[in-house]
């Protein structure tokens, strides 16, 4: 872990505490088997909302403690160790960027405090297909009067079935696969035409299909710039992916040990399997792998609190989300192989990782996408 | 490298031919396959129908004598039965039905069984009437099969079994179920171990079906409450089951080889056009994304060298299904492109082959991702990925003992 | 190895008993060490000629026996294994096959019975650049009179230096980078204009820079058709690719007894390394890895000599190339790995094992050319 | 996240610049740092003047107390220092002049050393004027030093020692050496090993430089015949060996993560570059070999993963120069970054990354080459890969004790 400041440690530790002590992997499983609408684990919003995270990123005038990127890492990392499911990182770390790098002061002031008390739920409605490609989007926004109808379907929308609000990048120019062109939107989740569908996946989270069928706004649903979108949904994107890799490293951190427990404890032959060396040389590669990927998540979130420039946020962003991701890949898989048959039943935890680590994967673009984006960032 | 097909070989490929067009039930063709047969109505009764056709020939096991069902024909003969059956579009039902009996039990049956045994048990299995279930791990012995701790007190006239078996796979549904049990709790781990066969329809059996990650699964754990096997029932000589143990592992390696499932064969050879409609494909024909179509690239040459290490081997056997050293190779080899396929097929879906269920996602998209959660397990069980490299270490490049003794 | 028939039997018998009994490591070791020119060593191209492996692809009308390319592969194989420097590749099976593919009869009766008895040593001169890329070729033909005029430079020809004749693919139409308009020529290395200088690579073989500086052939010097070589080049070429892919399963299989040989004998914690399971378990990878290698190189070898189409041939070519130069890369990197520091020193033949590799990589397209060939050849 | 220099350090960065600015010979100006320090007469006496000017301020070895030939200065002091003469062109040549020295022999003495030992040793190092090497390995214990067989005998006030030692870095140049020796033939393995430092200079020892894959090297077996180390210069208890040397590889294992030669660093930021030279672009600037380019982007990920948490450490360290467990994974991930990009370089230059010798090829394509081979030595040396994989499983994640000892 980076150096911290004395608050980011008591942050860290109460946040781990918390997930430790209220928030064991058996309150994903309680929630996955009722089946909940939206996938929000009960108590667990309201307690995120009461210790201030829904906060971190938001400025002090509007009810936060605008504590940086890092620390909202450490939060995210600590609720990944065990899977709590909650729309902290869609509404107050996406969400609450998108408002901040492209809300006017008017829009800050009028949504930012209810996503501090957890009032407003904000969702970015990103991808149209199966794959991330924000240049491919083809949901159109037409002018008409004051305002703009929107038309178009976003998919696998991020908590969409929670959220109170969708921000969504549509084209008012331009067509998809073209960067320019694209404006983002401030849609209620109420409003008239818009309608969502809750989706099952293998990570048992609360995705929808949000179908947008005319939705009349006004002017002052678009935030930002109209038409020059790219470049701020990019950054909003890039705060995503570093966060998520945050999530990501503690995801992957719990599933190893996990493992580094098992391998300790479970007899095979006469003795503990982590006395058999092929098994110690994966695990030391895997913990090698781990502090490599961890480097790369605090170096994105870093870059933002630093005030780096873009194209550096944007390298060391993907860079974090294609390592990590290649990281948590790699444990997830381990943690099954190395547990044996147990591994592959439902009443052990194993499988939730492995599930969860794919969705995380595919989320913000997977490591195909990251690594094609850091070539071409460098320019090769 | 030529196959020289003899006249006497097209002769009796023709019978076969002419056999299978009279007898096969056209309403079973290009049905799939599954392990509980067809379950509606008119399809189970065709089944059934046909079923009984095909023991009748002595097809369900056709290498194995007349004597015990089978109709003692060669390997060779063999894979001629299969390949007209599916050129018919069907696909033989017996070693199915029959559990773990065609492809393990029977063949170590024939070769550590009595007469009165043989005679007992491989017609059940041949007419794929009577199906079969192992009862091998526990839940303290995985990879180490010499940890177990299922016992079988010797009552007489039978062995009293007690203890709890896990992975038996389709133990819920099997009549017979062979068991690796302890009959001499003072010996050294591996040797106080025997090989019993039992009826699974007794008081002191109970079975209960596991979940998977993947969902429901044919596996069950199986709790033996004072079971009953019969003297009569031992195979092979007693506290001798670890050698009739690893026999049956050999033939259970044997049969795994061939990378069925969601791995190499048919299915990859379109793996990119299934690519290309996911990801799309760049202006000149070539899939979108870069990354991905390198390891695709990578994954298809595994699996063409996986296919064609298959034909070797059967090559060089020369038609002899000897279960050879080659088996853990091959075993690692299809694990690895099976898994590596799945993997593949789950990333260029992106979202749409994480579905778990619903409306939302095509059937083949939700199949798609269990078997690759399922798939998981082809490198645990039949021994596990790291058991076989134990094996090719030692006994193939003869590297010494490690510390292990698996 | 595949289903022999006994006459391969003998001959590979024939050809692993020659190699080990006259042409041990230390033959090469000592060519190298005398910087011999052509690199040929000594007795040994005379040995392969009394054994009838000149003539193994030859028509038996020029004096040859007709065995096969999978026979070929069985001596390829054998030579392999002690690094025996020879141009028999070069000469024997590619020189051969243009011959034989391209040639017309009375072409081929004026050269292959000199193949035969080695008197006439062909050499393929095809890479331009340091990359292979056959359609690259930018050398030119210009007809004059009857015949041509060549002008152009060909790098790294094999066994450049010790050939009598190159195949030289020049450019009669078209530009670089275009398939049409190649043709091939049949150059004496004499012909005046003609110079070559001999390199220094690592596995010490004996390759040459050929300059071609208005070299004026006669129309007879033209194998095949004029403009539209290309097709029967790829086919020549594929041939040398399944022939070198059993020369470097030959070079692996000893580098892998090499390393197996190793871990039997040396002690270190006192304990046979060997017993090491993290080492086992390597090994056992590199094993199931030869497995899957060598049935690519069979099949490639089996595609030709069962006449397969042209694209079939070209995809098992591009497969074997690739999957074996993979193959051969682990095993000369763990072969050093594994001896440690004795490995490293100049002293140990494994080194050379390790150079030759990375030699027979690059030599008709590396790995990365061939994957990229046979992704072409599937067609995405 | 944010370096908050202090006022105190920017005046000591002023003071250290401009006495850099005083004293760094103009002619040695972005000379390239070689062992052997310049072959040249003119730049020789330059680097002379350098080293001695640099001595003068006890700044070859910066944190060493002055006492002993240091400037008692901070870590963080001492990077500053690094820095500005880095700023100036150019390179602090101690360190390399004083071969194992300043990075291993200099902090051990520091640590296990009589009061004595320190000053009779330590100035020669912090000078530059006394090269020292290492006589560890043998060629029948390589990762296993427990193994060692040369044999200190007890003369009364000296030591005679007899056997070979090999992988000797520079003994042919060096002045003293320090050698883990048998002191108790009896004892186990590792307990009877002591650690004694010993001129070169004397009949009993010779030494003969070994060629490598790779060309000449640095490298010597050296062989003891009843040469002579005084019972003084024991550094560390009798039959203590063992510890002092854990120690001593620390400080190696230390000063090896940084991943300097051919691995990442400045030069991998253009690696991407150099293909593109090789083996071209496409019409939109992507290199043409996708396939390469696909593992490209995974080594400059795994380069920059690697820099990155070279930075981290030494931020959670604040400044400390501990000889952190951090240092086996850092061994390993500098070592295959390294490996990977020295493969990438030959790969990408075709034949042109083959060359051996001779004016057909440039100089640092040659150079090239050279490194990749001599890189194969990088997981090898100072605790292999598989060395650094037992500790971290070991030490790090507290497995249980394998069947191995070391």
């Amino acid at each position: 872990m980076a150096a911290l400041t004395e608050e980011q440690t008591l942050i860290r530790d109460q946040a781990e505490a918390w997930v430790r002590d209220e928030f064991p992997v058996t309150k994903f499983r309680a929630m996955r088997d009722s089946k909940a609408a939206g996938a929000i684990m009960g108590d667990a919003w309201q307690g995120m909302v009461e210790m201030g995270w829904t906060g971190i990123l938001v400025p002090e005038a509007h009810g936060g403690s605008d504590l940086g990127y890092l620390t909202f890492g450490l939060v995210l990392e600590a609720l990944g160790k065990n899977l709590t499911a909650s729309p902290l990182l869609a509404s107050a770390l996406v969400g609450a960027s998108a408002l901040r790098l492209a809300g006017s002061e008017a829009q800050q002031a009028a949504v930012l405090p209810g996503v501090v008390d957890g009032s407003i739920i904000l969702s970015l409605a990103v991808d149209e297909g199966a794959r991330h490609n924000p240049a491919q989007t083809a949901c159109t926004a037409t002018a008409q009067g004051d305002g703009f109808v929107l038309k178009g379907e976003k998919r696998f929308v991020l908590e969409g079935m929670s959220a109170t609000h969708f921000i969504v990048p549509a084209r008012t120019a331009g067509a998809p696969g073209e960067e320019a062109g694209l404006t983002l939107f401030l849609v209620a989740a109420d409003a008239a035409g818009l309608s969502r569908t809750g989706l099952s996946l293998v990570d048992s989270r609360g995705y929808a299909d949000v179908t947008l069928d005319n939705v009349a706004v006004g002017a002052d649903a678009v935030l930002g710039e109209v038409d020059g979108a790219f470049p701020v949904l990019d950054a909003v994107l890039d705060r995503a992916r570093a966060g998520l890799s945050a999530e990501m490293m503690g995801t992957a951190g719990q599933a190893f040990t996990m493992l580094v427990d098992y391998l300790k404890t479970r007899e095979q032959f006469g003795r503990v399997i982590g006395s058999f060396q092929a098994l110690g040389h994966r695990a030391a590669q895997m913990f090698t792998d781990q502090q490599l990927a961890r480097s790369c998540a605090e170096a994105a979130l870093a870059s933002i609190d630093n005030d780096a420039p873009a194209s550096t946020v944007a390298e060391m962003a993907s860079l974090a989300k294609a390592r990590v991701g290649d990281h948590l890949h790699l444990v997830s898989r381990e943690l099954i192989q190395m547990h044996g048959g147990i591994g592959m039943t439902d009443e052990y935890d194993a499988g939730f990782y492995l599930k969860r680590a794919r969705a995380l994967e595919a989320t913000y673009g997977n490591q195909a996408f990251h690594r094609e984006r850091y070539a071409s960032l460098l320019g090769y | 490298m030529s196959t020289a097909t003899s006249a006497a070989g097209d002769a009796f490929r023709e019978s076969v031919r002419s056999w299978v067009e009279a007898n096969f039930p056209p309403e079973l063709k290009d049905q799939p396959a599954s392990m509980e047969g067809a379950g509606d109505g008119d399809l189970a009764q065709a089944l059934e129908r046909w079923r009984d056709a095909l023991a009748g020939q002595g097809w369900g096991a056709p290498t194995w004598p007349k004597a015990y069902g089978g109709a003692g024909l060669t390997p060779a003969e063999a894979r001629v039965i299969s390949q007209e059956i599916g050129r018919a579009g069907g696909y033989n039902p017996i070693p199915l039905m029959a559990g773990m009996g065609v492809t393990m039990v029977g063949p170590t049956l024939l070769e550590y069984g009595t007469d009165e045994q043989k005679e007992k048990h491989l017609p059940g299995i041949a007419s794929g009437k009577i199906r079969w279930c192992l009862g091998l791990s526990e839940p303290n012995a995985g990879s180490d099969l010499a940890g177990l701790a299922t016992k079988a007190e010797d009552k007489g006239d039978h062995f009293a079994l007690n203890g709890q078996k896990i992975w038996t796979s389709g133990a819920d549904i099997s009549q017979w179920c062979g068991a690796l049990v302890r009959t001499e709790p003072q010996a050294p781990k591996r040797d106080g171990l025997s090989f019993v066969l039992l009826p699974m329809d007794q008081p002191g059996v109970e079975t209960r079906p596991i979940k998977l990650i993947s969902g429901a699964s044919p596996f069950c754990e199986t709790y033996f409450n004072d079971a009953r096997a019969e003297k009569s029932d031992l195979l092979g000589p007693l506290n001798k089951g670890w050698s009739v143990v690893k026999r049956l592992l050999q033939h259970e390696r044997a049969s795994q080889t061939s990378a069925r499932g969601p791995g190499a064969g048919g299915k990859s050879e379109s793996l990119y056009a299934i690519a290309k409609r996911y990801a799309g494909e760049t202006a000149d024909g070539k899939l979108e994304d870069a990354d991905l179509r390198a390891r695709l690239t990578r994954h298809l040459m595994d699996a063409e060298a996986h296919r064609l290490t298959a034909e070797r081997i059967a090559a060089e056997a020369k038609g002899n299904v000897e279960v050879s050293a080659a088996a853990s190779i091959m075993k690692n080899s299809a694990t690895s492109v099976s898994q590596t396929r799945s993997e593949l097929m789950i990333e260029l879906m992106g979202y749409r082959g994480l579905g778990w269920e619903g409306e939302a996602f095509r059937q083949e998209e939700l199949d798609t991702v269990r078997e690759w959660l399922w798939g998981k397990a082809i490198s645990i069980y039949g021994g596990s990925a790291e058991v076989q490299n134990n094996i090719i270490s030692k006994n193939i490049l003869g590297l010494p003992e490690t510390t292990q003794k698996g």
